[in-house]
Parts: structure tokens; sequence; C-alpha cells
């Protein structure tokens, strides 16, 4: 895998929100206005870099048995700095972002990147990597939040657009509108990615009197539903 | 407590129809297998001839009846074809020689005691005429006589068009009532109670006054709605018992038995002539006059069709028995067999499932389901396969009966899918016990 | 043993480190963070108090409503207020000049549902400048916003709070 | 010969259909969308007309945009619009109102996968997202204007929410014949309660629920000293008694099923008028109980009667 | 006393920790298909929480603040967290098997589950230590908090799993299958929960 293959299958094919629905709190809940999912996504990434570089190079040092509880204290550290760093030079973000912040600790993406790649691949694969996925992440939280606050809110970054800030749908900014608008993505994402759900085959195969109808007479709840999918 | 069921539109157009005897077809072909339980043996070749009355198929192990020739002539060919329950078996093809010679061998059993009844029960080819085809015998064999209770004749008759057992009790009431007489003296129940629906006015009275002659005999007149006759909603609205899950009627000293079956023993008892002919009720919309017939068993449906008044228009389907549980014939060759009570020819209008939609959650079949059970979620827990959902919704109790396809707005197909998801189920305990 | 004191010893060291990093950018950034919010909280308080320079907080019995109180260079006061609005609570700031005119208002966080209460407690809406210059006299004529009236009232009786606690600021001075 | 139809028994089926028995609700809510012409003069006409044309047109492209079978000839969708409109104010904004159709029919009837099997009440969870989304004209009412003036007539508040202020509720008589502001078809009682009566007897809809749910807000209503008959008659209450919380999809089928929701759905109600932010309850209650229906189907489901003993 | 009251409920209905305030979302979604293992995640769920602020609550005040050592917070808290999550492992797995053997599984999902991280930063947050409010008044407050918190996950745990109960068996349109259609059936429950805003203050005011 080439390095640039390594940085963007994090952004579409192993995006980590979309197809590996990870860190969904975040997610929905950062993604009010394109400024928080910039904020917020840019955070993410930067703790991931750093928590990728600095596990791949301690990976041949920290043993297995506490692998878990050092990824963690080195991935807490670097929330706070960045936590620190964030209140003390943008602490309008600091304020936006809320509990959000220092709750990186816990987005599955970072721990999960640690586990499958940091621990297993050299510091520049994994720096790329981190990227990457930071990016994905960003991405995937920039397209929801472009969404709802685009109709929920009529605006974009905070400029207001014409038409639409007076006739908003502020549903979308709300609770449940972050659920719906991120059903719509990944649905979205179904829809072009080519993995398509099994079917189930129902049937004849089972019926105790498949002779005498010939397998034709009736249409049964089976056929209807294949032929509705 | 009270059952559910459906309002069915009665159509009894034939009640006061007294039987017409058909006359001898050219052929008749009669299958070994017209009862549940093995098929009955082949016991004549081809070219032999045969009398009305003779035995040409023996029954084979325990659940099984033998199989008597309904005709006079000669065994044309043994044939294989296929049966209303959709398997192949064998049938025996003769050609009548018109002459409806009686087999010598023909004359009343001698009965003495319980062993001997049966015994005479089950040479005579009795099973069960209320629809399920059940041998006769095999039910009044009960190892226990102290914990039988009572014997529910079966006389309900709940299905649309269906007269046949009317008549019996209109036109045959002494020979239910040797019946009664026999089974009283062997099996020796506490009481009879014959159930009726209350829309058969004039059977009602028949048999009031048959009560009135015989101790211990009571009738139990029923509200008409469907399916007042199936076994388990019978019970409990004679006795007021419930059949446990996987039991008989026996489990709860109960016997039942149809009123024509019951009719038949007693004629037997006093003739010796086994089950050969039927009473059949003709009727439908592709029918031209509807009315009462009897016929040799093996005589075909398009024969029968024919000589009782032929067909207003073409026949689109045909079935064994009423629209409510009767099953549609593959073809009008098919014979009348011992069970057969009924045809019901349609024409193409009534014939046409109506179009089927999808389900609206209106909950019509499961409060409408005697048994109470939810055929709505059968089929979602068919569709997704869950024998342990199947289970704790009991489909292996249902009866088929139809009511939940009857009432369903949207026309579901819930017996079949009922049927599927007993058989579903039934595979799997089956492959739960291999291992 | 040596495979029980090496995986504490690098997760000790870890800590160490971690820490230590910590301990040095939270030396580094805590007179910038808390120079940020002060001057945020400046900032603020300029904002409804035009041309002053420097708050000072004012040592009175706060009247219900009225979480801070402080006193301007120029005479003026700034109180921070707390109200139950529509939604939930509704926290503002309000500049009282001198005199016991309004000088300013603006809203710290809010609840209210957008559309119908927003149009009362948002600061772009321009209820607020409804009553600028208003004093505790005639205030109360400032019309409520059609179908937030709830809205309405609950910023009114934030600002009754505000007079209140002139009164009782002027009166300490 | 020709061949013979063979099928599975029963061979006789109920001349109902899912589209009569729709029509049924359509015919049932006639009454009260006369009424609300009446009541609010033509643009009621045009938001119904919106509603409905939406709501048909939405399942339409739906479901050939899915290749499924078309479901609209079962007129569901018509109901939906129907009660969807008659849950909004009178002055809606027409692309509001489409809006709120399309998320009835495709986010919450179409997506979960058509009639039958949606969990929530398409026409209750639309008004929701409208109530959350369009707070300021879904909260517009204006006074009765009669038919053909102008609807920008006097702005006015709903009797429930005129209570909340403390304001006087209109006349028991007023509120009998919807003679007071509110939304399209909910005002007029009389109305609704013929309609409900015509399903009752077309034995569309059964007496437990709509009996359970006015029965619990009566006796609430009471025990918390208000004024039972205006509570009774003010707000959605008959259209949701009558016509939401009988909704076959979303509400249990059983008896005491049909009980327990029509008893929540009261409870709910109430505790929102009383103490709630908003002045009215019963969409809230109806979609809280659609949630959960799953449990109360389960609970409620009947033992078989027969055989269920032994095992 | 009423103060606590309306802490808990607020916690289950209004601010409820899934449904508006979307901390817990990936258990929400993946462990919310059976309703017993709803019922155990969410039980593990609320017993951690309250074990982890009964913890992190006095570290907070008597160790961290007073030492100026508040930046090490998310630190210690997340090791304290992963410490007690493995510790209640293994009584639990010597002790008493069986609730092991039915909680067991869900509590290593628990250490990485943000709405227990998140609970006991916002106890410190939300219900602090101040001159006018003593330590063990904000520790009652927190242990409230904790106990509605976790009440309100299982609710929603709950009433979720019904709703997905239901779209089993639905012919949902092929690209809504799966993880999507249940987004969707999130909004709407969510949505129903909105229509609590007031009833609780009101109720106790
Ligand atoms: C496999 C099988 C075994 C049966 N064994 C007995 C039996 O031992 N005694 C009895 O009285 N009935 C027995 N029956 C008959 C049933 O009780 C019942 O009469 C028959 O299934 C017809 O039911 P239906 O008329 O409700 O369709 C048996 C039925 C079947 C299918
Ligand atoms: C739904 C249903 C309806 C039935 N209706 C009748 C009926 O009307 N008359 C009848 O004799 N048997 C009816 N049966 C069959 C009885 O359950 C039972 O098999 C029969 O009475 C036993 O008597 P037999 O063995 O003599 O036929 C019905 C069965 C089912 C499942
Ligand atoms: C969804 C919804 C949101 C509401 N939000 C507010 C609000 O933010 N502020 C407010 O004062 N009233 C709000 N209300 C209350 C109503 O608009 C209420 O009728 C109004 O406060 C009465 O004011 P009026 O007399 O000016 O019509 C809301 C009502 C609803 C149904
Ligand atoms: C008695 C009855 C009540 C109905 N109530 C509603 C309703 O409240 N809201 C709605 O969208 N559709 C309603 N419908 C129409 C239809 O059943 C509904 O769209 C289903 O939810 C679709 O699955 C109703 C239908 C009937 C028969
Ligand atoms: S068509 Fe139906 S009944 Fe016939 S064999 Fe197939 S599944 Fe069985
Ligand atoms: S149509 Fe009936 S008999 Fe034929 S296979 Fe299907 S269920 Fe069996
Ligand atoms: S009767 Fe038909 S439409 Fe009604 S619930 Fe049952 S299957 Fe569905
Ligand atoms: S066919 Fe089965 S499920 Fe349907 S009504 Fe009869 S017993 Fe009930
Ligand atoms: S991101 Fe919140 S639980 Fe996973």
């Amino acid at each position: 895998m080439n390095t640039l293959q390594n940085f963007s299958k994090g952004l579409i094919k192993e995006n980590p929100v979309l197809v590996l629905v990870l860190g969904t709190c975040p997610t929905l809940a950062t993604s009010t206005s394109v400024t928080n999912a910039l904020g917020m996504g840019a955070a993410a990434t930067v703790v991931l870099l750093c928590s990728n570089i600095v596990i791949s190079a301690l990976r041949k040092i920290i043993p297995d048995k506490v692998r878990i509880p050092c990824y963690i204290v080195l991935i807490a550290g670097f929330v706070t700095a960045v936590q620190m760093l964030v209140k003390a030079f943008a602490p309008a973000l600091d304020k936006s972002l809320g509990i959000y912040l220092p709750l990186i600790v816990v987005n599955c993406i970072i721990l999960g990147r640690a586990e499958m790649f940091a621990n297993k691949n050299k510091v520049f694969d994994s720096a790329v990597d981190g990227l990457g996925m930071g990016a994905g992440f960003t991405l995937a939280l920039v397209l929801m939040a472009t969404v709802r606050e685009v109709f929920g809110n009529g605006t974009f970054m905070g400029m207001s657009i014409p038409v639409l800030s007076d006739n908003h749908i502020s549903i979308l900014t709300m609770a449940p509108g972050g659920f719906f608008v991120f059903g719509l993505l990944i649905a979205a994402v179904n829809k072009f990615s080519a993995n398509k759900p099994k079917k189930k085959e129902f049937g004849c195969a089972g019926c105790p009197s498949a002779e005498i109808c010939g397998k034709v007479s009736c249409n049964p709840p089976a056929k209807e539903a294949a032929a509705n999918d | 407590m009270k059952l559910h069921g459906i309002k069915v539109p009665h159509k009894k157009n034939t009640a006061n129809c007294v039987p017409v005897r058909l006359s001898v077809p050219e052929t008749v072909r009669i299958p070994m297998s017209m009862h549940i339980g093995k098929p009955a043996k082949v016991a004549v070749k081809r070219g032999d001839t045969v009398k009305v009355g003779q035995l040409i198929g023996e029954a084979d192990g325990f659940i099984s009846a033998p199989v008597h020739s309904s005709v006079s002539g000669t065994v044309a060919k043994i044939e294989e074809m296929t049966l209303s329950n959709g398997a192949k078996g064998q049938c025996v093809v003769i050609d009548t020689d018109g002459e409806q010679a009686v087999f010598e061998g023909v004359k009343p059993p001698e009965v003495h005691d319980l062993d001997s009844f049966t015994e005479a029960v089950r040479q005579s080819g009795a099973v069960g005429l209320g629809g399920a085809g059940f041998p006769t015998f095999v039910k009044l064999s009960v190892k226990d006589l102290s914990k039988l209770d009572a014997v529910v004749i079966n006389a309900a008759e709940c299905e649309p068009y269906i007269t046949s057992d009317t008549r019996t009790m209109l036109d045959k009431s002494d020979d239910i009532m040797s019946g009664i007489e026999a089974v009283k003296k062997y099996l020796q129940p506490n009481r009879f109670i014959i159930g009726i629906e209350k829309n058969k006015p004039g059977a009602i009275k028949k048999m009031q006054e048959l009560a009135s002659q015989s101790e211990g005999v009571e009738v139990k007149v029923l509200p008409s709605s469907y399916p007042q006759g199936g076994e388990k909603v019978l019970v409990f609205n004679t006795v007021g018992k419930i059949i446990p899950k996987g039991g008989l009627p026996l489990d709860v000293g109960v016997i039942v038995i149809n009123v024509t079956t019951l009719a038949f023993i007693g004629s037997y008892l006093k003739t010796g002539m086994p089950l050969v002919n039927k009473c059949v009720t003709v009727d439908g919309s592709a029918v031209k006059e509807p009315k009462n017939v009897i016929a040799p068993i093996g005589m075909s449906i398009a024969d029968v069709l024919e000589q009782s008044g032929g067909t207003k228009s073409e026949v689109a389907k045909a079935l064994y028995g009423g629209p409510m549980m009767g099953l549609a014939v593959p073809s009008l060759d098919s014979p009348i067999l011992k069970n057969t009570n009924a045809i019901t020819a349609m024409d193409i209008k009534e014939a046409t499932p109506p179009k089927t939609t999808p389900c609206i959650r209106c909950g019509a079949c499961l409060n409408h389901c005697p048994l109470r059970l939810d055929p709505r979620e059968i089929a979602r827990a068919y569709k997704l396969g869950s024998v342990e959902d199947l289970q704790t919704l009991h489909v292996d109790l249902c009866m088929e009966c139809g009511c939940c396809s009857y009432i369903c707005p949207a026309h579901r197909p819930l017996v079949q899918t009922n049927k599927l998801a007993k058989a579903l189920l039934r595979v799997n305990q089956a492959k739960k016990e291999g291992k | 043993m040596k495979d029980i004191i090496k995986p504490i010893a690098v997760l000790a060291g870890i800590c160490l480190v971690v820490t230590a990093v910590l301990a040095y950018i939270n030396l580094v950034t805590s007179p910038i963070i808390s120079a940020a919010e002060e001057a945020a909280a400046e900032q603020a308080k300029m904002e409804v108090m035009p041309g002053a320079k420097s708050f000072e907080a004012v040592s009175i019995e706060l009247p219900e409503g009225v979480t801070e109180a402080y006193i301007a260079d120029n005479g003026g006061y700034v109180f921070m207020l707390s109200t139950k609005g529509y939604g939930g609570e509704i926290k503002l700031i309000c500049g009282v000049n001198a005199d016991g005119s309004v000088a300013g208002i603006s809203t710290l966080s809010h609840k209210e549902t957008s559309g119908i209460g927003s149009k009362v407690v948002e600061d772009n809406s321009g209820y607020r400048e409804n009553f600028y210059g208003k004093t505790a006299d005639n205030y109360s004529e400032v019309d409520a916003v059609t179908g937030a009236t709830i809205s309405s009232k609950a910023y009114k009786k934030a600002l009754d709070g505000a007079f209140e606690a002139y009164e009782l600021a002027k009166e300490a001075k | 010969m020709n061949k013979l139809i063979s099928s599975v028994s029963p061979h006789f089926h109920t001349p109902r259909t899912s589209q009569g028995i729709m029509l049924d609700v359509i015919i049932a809510l006639c009454p009260a969308a006369i009424a609300s012409v009446i009541i609010f003069g033509w643009r009621s006409m045009l938001v119904i007309g919106v509603c409905v044309l939406t709501c048909v047109l939405s399942e339409y492209l739906f479901e050939k945009l899915c290749k499924r079978e078309n479901t609209i000839s079962d007129l569901s969708a018509v109901v939906t619009g129907i009660l969807l409109a008659f849950n909004l104010p009178v002055t809606i904004p027409v692309w509001q109102a489409v809006i709120g159709s399309v998320a009835a029919i495709i986010v919450v009837k179409q997506l979960f996968g058509g009639i039958g099997q949606n969990f929530a009440n398409p026409a209750i969870t639309a008004r929701i997202i409208m109530l959350v989304a369009f707070s300021g004209t879904m909260t517009k009412w204006v006074s009765p204007s009669g038919f053909f003036t102008d609807v920008d007539a006097i702005a006015s508040a709903t009797p429930l929410a005129a209570e909340a202020k403390g304001a006087a509720m209109p006349s028991y008589l007023d509120l009998f014949l919807g003679n007071h502001g509110g939304s399209l078809g909910e005002t007029c009682a009389l109305a609704l309660i013929i309609g409900g009566i015509y399903l009752l007897i077309k034995r569309v809809i059964s007496w437990h629920t709509p009996v359970a749910f006015l029965g619990t807000v009566a006796v609430m209503s009471l025990i918390c000293g208000k004024d039972v008959l205006g509570q009774l008659l003010s707000g959605g209450l008959m259209l949701a008694a009558f016509f939401m919380a009988t909704d076959y999809a979303t509400t249990p089928s059983t008896k005491w099923g049909k009980i327990i929701f029509g008893i929540g759905c009261g409870l709910i109600t109430i505790l929102i008028r009383f103490w709630g932010n908003y002045p009215e309850g019963v969409s809230y209650s109806i979609l809280i109980m659609n949630i959960l229906t799953p449990y109360i189907s389960k609970l409620t489901r009947s033992k078989p009667l027969i055989g269920g003993g032994k095992q | 006393m009423t103060k606590l009251i309306i802490i808990l409920l607020s916690a289950v209905f209004i601010n409820n920790y899934v449904l508006s305030r979307f901390l817990g979302i990936c258990p929400f979604l993946g462990v919310s298909k059976k309703l017993d293992s709803a019922t155990g995640m969410s039980l593990a769920v609320i017993f951690v929480m309250l074990l982890s602020t009964a913890v992190t609550y006095p570290i907070q005040f008597y160790l961290l603040e007073p030492n100026n050592l508040g930046f090490l917070q998310t630190i210690v808290f997340i090791l304290v967290i992963a410490a007690l999550v493995q510790l209640v492992e293994i009584i639990l797995k010597r002790y008493i098997p069986s609730l092991h053997k039915s909680l067991g599984v869900y509590l290593p999902l628990i250490t990485t589950n943000c709405a227990v991280l998140g609970v006991t930063i916002l106890n410190v947050q939300d219900y602090p230590v101040t001159e006018t409010t003593t330590f063990w008044w904000g520790f009652a407050q927190s242990m409230v908090n904790s106990l509605g918190s976790g009440l309100g996950f299982f609710l929603a745990m709950v009433m979720f799993s019904g709703v997905r109960s239901v779209i089993e068996g639905s012919d949902i349109p092929k690209s809504f299958k799966g993880l999507p259609v249940t987004l969707v059936a999130a909004a709407i429950t969510s949505l129903s929960f909105l229509g609590f805003g007031g009833v609780i203050e009101n109720l106790f005011a």
C-alpha cells in the first residue's frame, strides 16, 4: 500500500464515521455548525496524529500486558494538552465543544487506530494513517454540519444565506435532526458503495403440500418480499 | 370466556334436498389412501371381478383402514395418482358392469364385547367423515375406559354450503340411534352430547326427539359461528374442557365423533355393508342445481357434477368439502373419497382469490382466531425464520380453520403461512431430536 | 520477575512523562487562559457599558435574579442576570448608566425556541434595543413580542432585578 | 379441459378491503373537513388539498424509486394527508405543509417499509417535526373567520393556550361547535364525534381506545380540579382519540392493549397540558405511546386459549 | 430534597444522555437489538456510573483542586474508570459468577463509553464544591445525577429496543437497511422526548 492509499482510505473506503461507524457521539453532538465541526475535526486529528506517532514509536517498548492502559494515558495526555491549548488560544471553540473535547479520550477511533494500526506499523505510516483517519473524521463531520447548519440554521460558517435564513428548519440542529442527518448520510454511503445486503431465501422447500400446488398456486409472503426487494 | 370466530355466509341451499342416488358411472377410481395413516395394500389384481362391498385394499399397520369396492365390475388397472394431500399413491380403477351385485361376504358382524366392536369398526373401513379421515376404530380403541367421560357427537356442520350431516340427522336418525347404543354398550361413557349449530332447526328437533328416547344423551345447541365444528372448539363449547397442546380429546376424557361416522357405524352393525357410498352436497356458484347426492366412492367429480344437473358455467375451481377448509382438487377426474362430504364447484368469479395487499396491522386476524393465536406475528416470525418466536407464538396449535385468512382485509395468505411455519417448526424439532 | 516489573515500570514511566509534559504546558497556558477569560468577561461588560474601561465588583445583597454586580469607572453599573424563560435558564448581562437608564443588554446563554423565543432573547433580533435608554419608570412600556409572551415576560423580569440591584448599589455607594 | 385454479383454503374471503377501510376513515373525516372550511374559510381546503396531494405524490414517487408495488390505491396516504392537515393552523405556509407531508410519508412511513410497518404515526410525527422546526408559524392561530373572509384575520389563541395564560376559555357551546382558534380539523368536537361514531358503527375502530383516552383525561382533570368538559372539548383531544390513537399500524391490536394505550395517552396528555411547556400534549402522548406499543402488544398478547396449558 | 428529585427526573427525561445529549450512542446503537442485552448493558452502565462518580468526585475536590492539578482531570478520571471496571469484573467473576455471566460481557465495553467519562466530568462541572455548597451536598447531587443519567440511558435503551424489534421484520428500502433506518428511528424516539420540556420543573416547583 502506498502512502497515498494509506492516507485516502480513511477518507472514503474506511471512513471511520460513515463506514466503520466509530465516534458517533462527537459526530452527532458537534456537527451543529461547520465551525464546530472543523474545530472538533482538527482537535481529534491532532490527537490522532500525535498518538499514532508516539504509540508507533514506542511499540517495541510498551509491553503487551499494559498496552491498553499505556495508550489511554498517552491519548488522555494529548487530549489534555490540546484542551489547554484550545482554551488558551481559541476560547470560543472550547465553549462550543464543551464536554466533547475531553471526551476525545474515549473516542473509539483513536484507541481503535492505536490497536489496529499504530502498534503494528512504522512511525511514518502511522502518522499518515492518523492524518487520513483524522481527515475522514473531519470530512464526515463537515458534511453533516453543512447540511445541519445550512438547512437548520440558514447559515454557513456563521454567514447567513439569503432565502434560507428566514426559512430554516431548526429541528435539524437539534437532537432528532442529528440522528436523522447521520442516518441519511450513511444511507447515501450505502447506496454508493457496493455492499448489497444479502437476500434471504424463502420458498416452497418447506411447504407440506408443495406437490399439489405445483409451486405456483399460492403467492407466499416470501415471494412477495423477494419481489419487493 | 368466549371463543372468537367469524360469521361466514351459511349458504345452506341444500338443507331441504333429500339426497338422490346417482346412477353408477362407467368407471370408478378408488385410492388406497383415503385416510390419515398408512395407505391400504392393494388386494386385487388387474382383471379380477369385484362386487359391491368386496375388499380391494387391506389395512396396512395399526393406523390404516381397509378399502372396499363401491361397484361391481372388473379391475381395469392399478395406477399411480396424485392424492388430495399432494402425495402420489395407488388407486384401483374398476370398469363397472352396472349390476351392483352385492358381495357375498357382506353380513352383519358379530359383536359381543369392546374388542369385537372395534374390530368390526375396523373391518367396516370407517374413517372420520367429519373431514380429517382418521381411522375411526383407532379412536374407539380406548385403553382405559374409566378415563372416558363423554362422547361428543359433532353435528355442527359450520362450513358454508355443506348439508350432508344435516341430511344424515334428518334421514337416518335410527342409524344414529343404533350407533349411540353400540358405543354406549361397549365404551360406557357417562354421557353423549350432540353439538349442533343453531341454524339447523329441523335437525335439532329430530335429535332432541332422539335424545329424549335414550338416557344420557343430550343436545347442545351451539351458536352458528365458524368454526364451531373444529374439534378443539367443539370440546370447549360442549364439555367446557381445553385440550392440552399436542394432546388428544381423550386427554380430557372425550371422544369426538362425526354424526355421519356414527350413523355409518350404526348401519354397518345392522347390515355389514362397508363404507362404499357417500352422501355428498353438490353446490357452489358453478352448479346449476345445488343438491345432495349419494355417490359411490371412486366416482369422478366430473361424473358427479354431470349427473346432478350439470354446471352453469365452466368450473374454475373445485373443492373437496366447503369453501373454508376445502381442498382444491387438481382436476375434475379426482374421485369421491370416503371423507368427501361435499363438492364445491366455483365459477371463475368466485374462484379467483382476491388480490393480496400489504398487512395494515388491523388486528382482525388475531381478534378472530378461535385459538387466540396471532397470525400476523406468526407471519413475521416465519419471514424472519425465527423458530424460537414461532414456538412462543404456538403456531403448532393452529388448526388451519381459515378464520384469519377469511377476515383479513388485506387478504393475506395467513393459513398458508401458518402451514409453512408449522412445517418449519416440525423440521426443526425433528432435527433437534435427531441430535 | 522481569515480566512483572517491566510493564509496571513502562506504565509508570509513561505516566510520569505525560504528567511532566502536561504540567509544563499547564504552566505556560494557565496564565494565558486566565487572561483570556478575564478579557472575555471585560469585553462583555464593556459591550453593555460603552465608554467604561474598568470594572469592580460591588458588595451588595444581590436581589433575586442577579448573580453578579459591578461598578464601572464611569459611574455606571453592570449586572449579570439569570431568569427562567420558556425553555429554561436565560443568562443576560445588562449595563445601567449612572442615571438609571439602560446602557446595553446582551444575552450570554438561553434555551428559547428558535423562531419564537429567539426573537426576544437573541442579540441580533433587535428586541433588546427597545430598552436602551429606558429607566425603571418606563421600561415596562416595551411591548412583548407576539407569540413569545413568555420569553418577553422573562426578559423583562430579568431587568426588574437589574433595576432593583441598581437602587441597592446606588444606596451602598 | 381447462386447468383448475388451485389455491389454499379458505376459498371465501371477507368482502372488506384495506381500501374500503381507509375510505370509511375518509368519510368519517368529512364532517370535520366541512366544519373546518366553515370555521376558517377557503384556505382550509387549500391546506387539506396540499397535504393530501403531497402525501399521495410522495408515496407514489418513493415507491417508484424503490421499485416497490404501488400502494397509493389503498388510500392510506390520503388519510395521513387529511389528518396532518387537520393538525396544522390554517395560516401555515404551503411550503411548510409540503415538507411536513413529505416527512410523514417518506421519513416516518416508507423508510420503515410502508403501510403497516411504520412504528410511529406519520401524521402525528410530522406534526411534531413541524412544531419543532417551524415553531413560529405552527403556533400562530387565527380566530374563526367564516368562509369568505381572508385568513389574515385577527390573531387568536387556542383555548388551551388561553387557559395557560390565565385568560378565559370559550363557552362550552363554542367549544363544542368549534367556534374558536386552533388547528384546522381539531376545533369542531361535534363533527369529530359524528365521524368517530361512524367509525365505531362500521367497526373500523373499537371503542376501547377512545373511551380509555377520553376517560383518563376526564378523570385526571377532575382530580386536578380542572374544568373537565373544557379539557375534553379543547385541543386536539377528540381528533386524536377517535382518529389517531386508533391508527392500526402504530397502536396495539388487543383489547387490553388498546385500553392501556388509551390510558397512557391520557396520562401523558394531562402531564404536558397541566405542567409542561406546551399548552397541548396530545401529539407527544401518542408518539410516546407509539414507541411503547411493541411492549404493550407483547404484554397483552392473548395466551392461546386452547392448548396453552401443557407443553 | 425536591432539588434532588428534579435532578434525577431531569436527567432521565429532559437531558437524557442518549437522546438529547448524545453521550453513549455507540452502545445505544450497538446493544439495543435485544431486550435482555439492552437491560444488561444498562444495568452495568448505571453501576459503573455510580461507582466512578463516588470515586472521582472526592478525587477532584480533595486531591486535584487543592493541589492545582485540575489539568490532570481527564487522565485521572479515565484511569480510575478503567481500573474500576477491571476491579468490578474481577470481583464479580470471583464472588458473583452468575451476575458476571450476565453483565460481564458488557463491562469492557463500558471503559470506552463516553457516557461514563462524561457523567464524571459533568458532575464536577455542574455540581462543584464552592463557598456556598458543601462537599456532601455536591456529592449527593452528583450521585443522584449519575443515577438519573444511568436510568435515562436504561429508559432510552429499553424503549429503543422495542422499536428495533418492530423494524427487524420490515421491508426497509435497501440502502436504509441496518444502521440508517435505526438512526432515523432514533431520531423519532428522541423527538418524543422533547415533549417533556418543563414538566419536571413545573411539577415540583
Ligand atoms: C397421528 C394421529 C394420531 C391420533 N391418535 C388418536 C388416538 O389415539 N385416539 C383418538 O381418539 N384420536 C386420535 N387421533 C384423531 C384426532 O383426535 C382427531 O380426531 C383427528 O386428528 C381429526 O381432527 P380434526 O377433525 O380436528 O381435523 C389421531 C390423529 C392423528 C393425526
Ligand atoms: C376448522 C374445523 C372445522 C370443522 N368442522 C367440522 C364440522 O362442522 N363437522 C364435523 O363433523 N367435523 C368438523 N371438523 C372435524 C372435527 O374437528 C373432527 O375431526 C371430527 O369431528 C372428528 O370426527 P370424525 O373422526 O368422525 O370425523 C372440523 C375441523 C376443523 C379443524
Ligand atoms: C413548540 C413551541 C415553542 C414555543 N416556544 C416559545 C418561546 O420560545 N417563547 C415563548 O414565549 N413562548 C413559546 N411558546 C408558547 C406559545 O407560543 C404561546 O402561545 C405564547 O407564548 C403565547 O404568547 P402570545 O400571547 O403572544 O401568543 C412555544 C409554543 C410551542 C408550541
Ligand atoms: C382507524 C384509522 C386511523 C388512522 N389514523 C392515522 C393517523 O393518525 N395518522 C396517519 O398518518 N395515518 C392514519 N391512518 C392511515 C394509515 O393506517 C397510516 O398511514 C398507517 O400508519 C400506515 O402504515 C389511519 C387509518 C385508520 C384505518
Ligand atoms: S407456491 Fe407456496 S405453497 Fe406452493 S410450493 Fe411454493 S411455497 Fe409451497
Ligand atoms: S399452496 Fe398450500 S399446499 Fe401449496 S405449498 Fe403452499 S401452503 Fe402448501
Ligand atoms: S387481518 Fe390481515 S391486515 Fe389485519 S393484521 Fe391480520 S394480517 Fe394484517
Ligand atoms: S387458521 Fe390457525 S391461526 Fe388462523 S384463525 Fe384458524 S387457528 Fe387461528
Ligand atoms: S462515541 Fe460515545 S459511546 Fe462511542
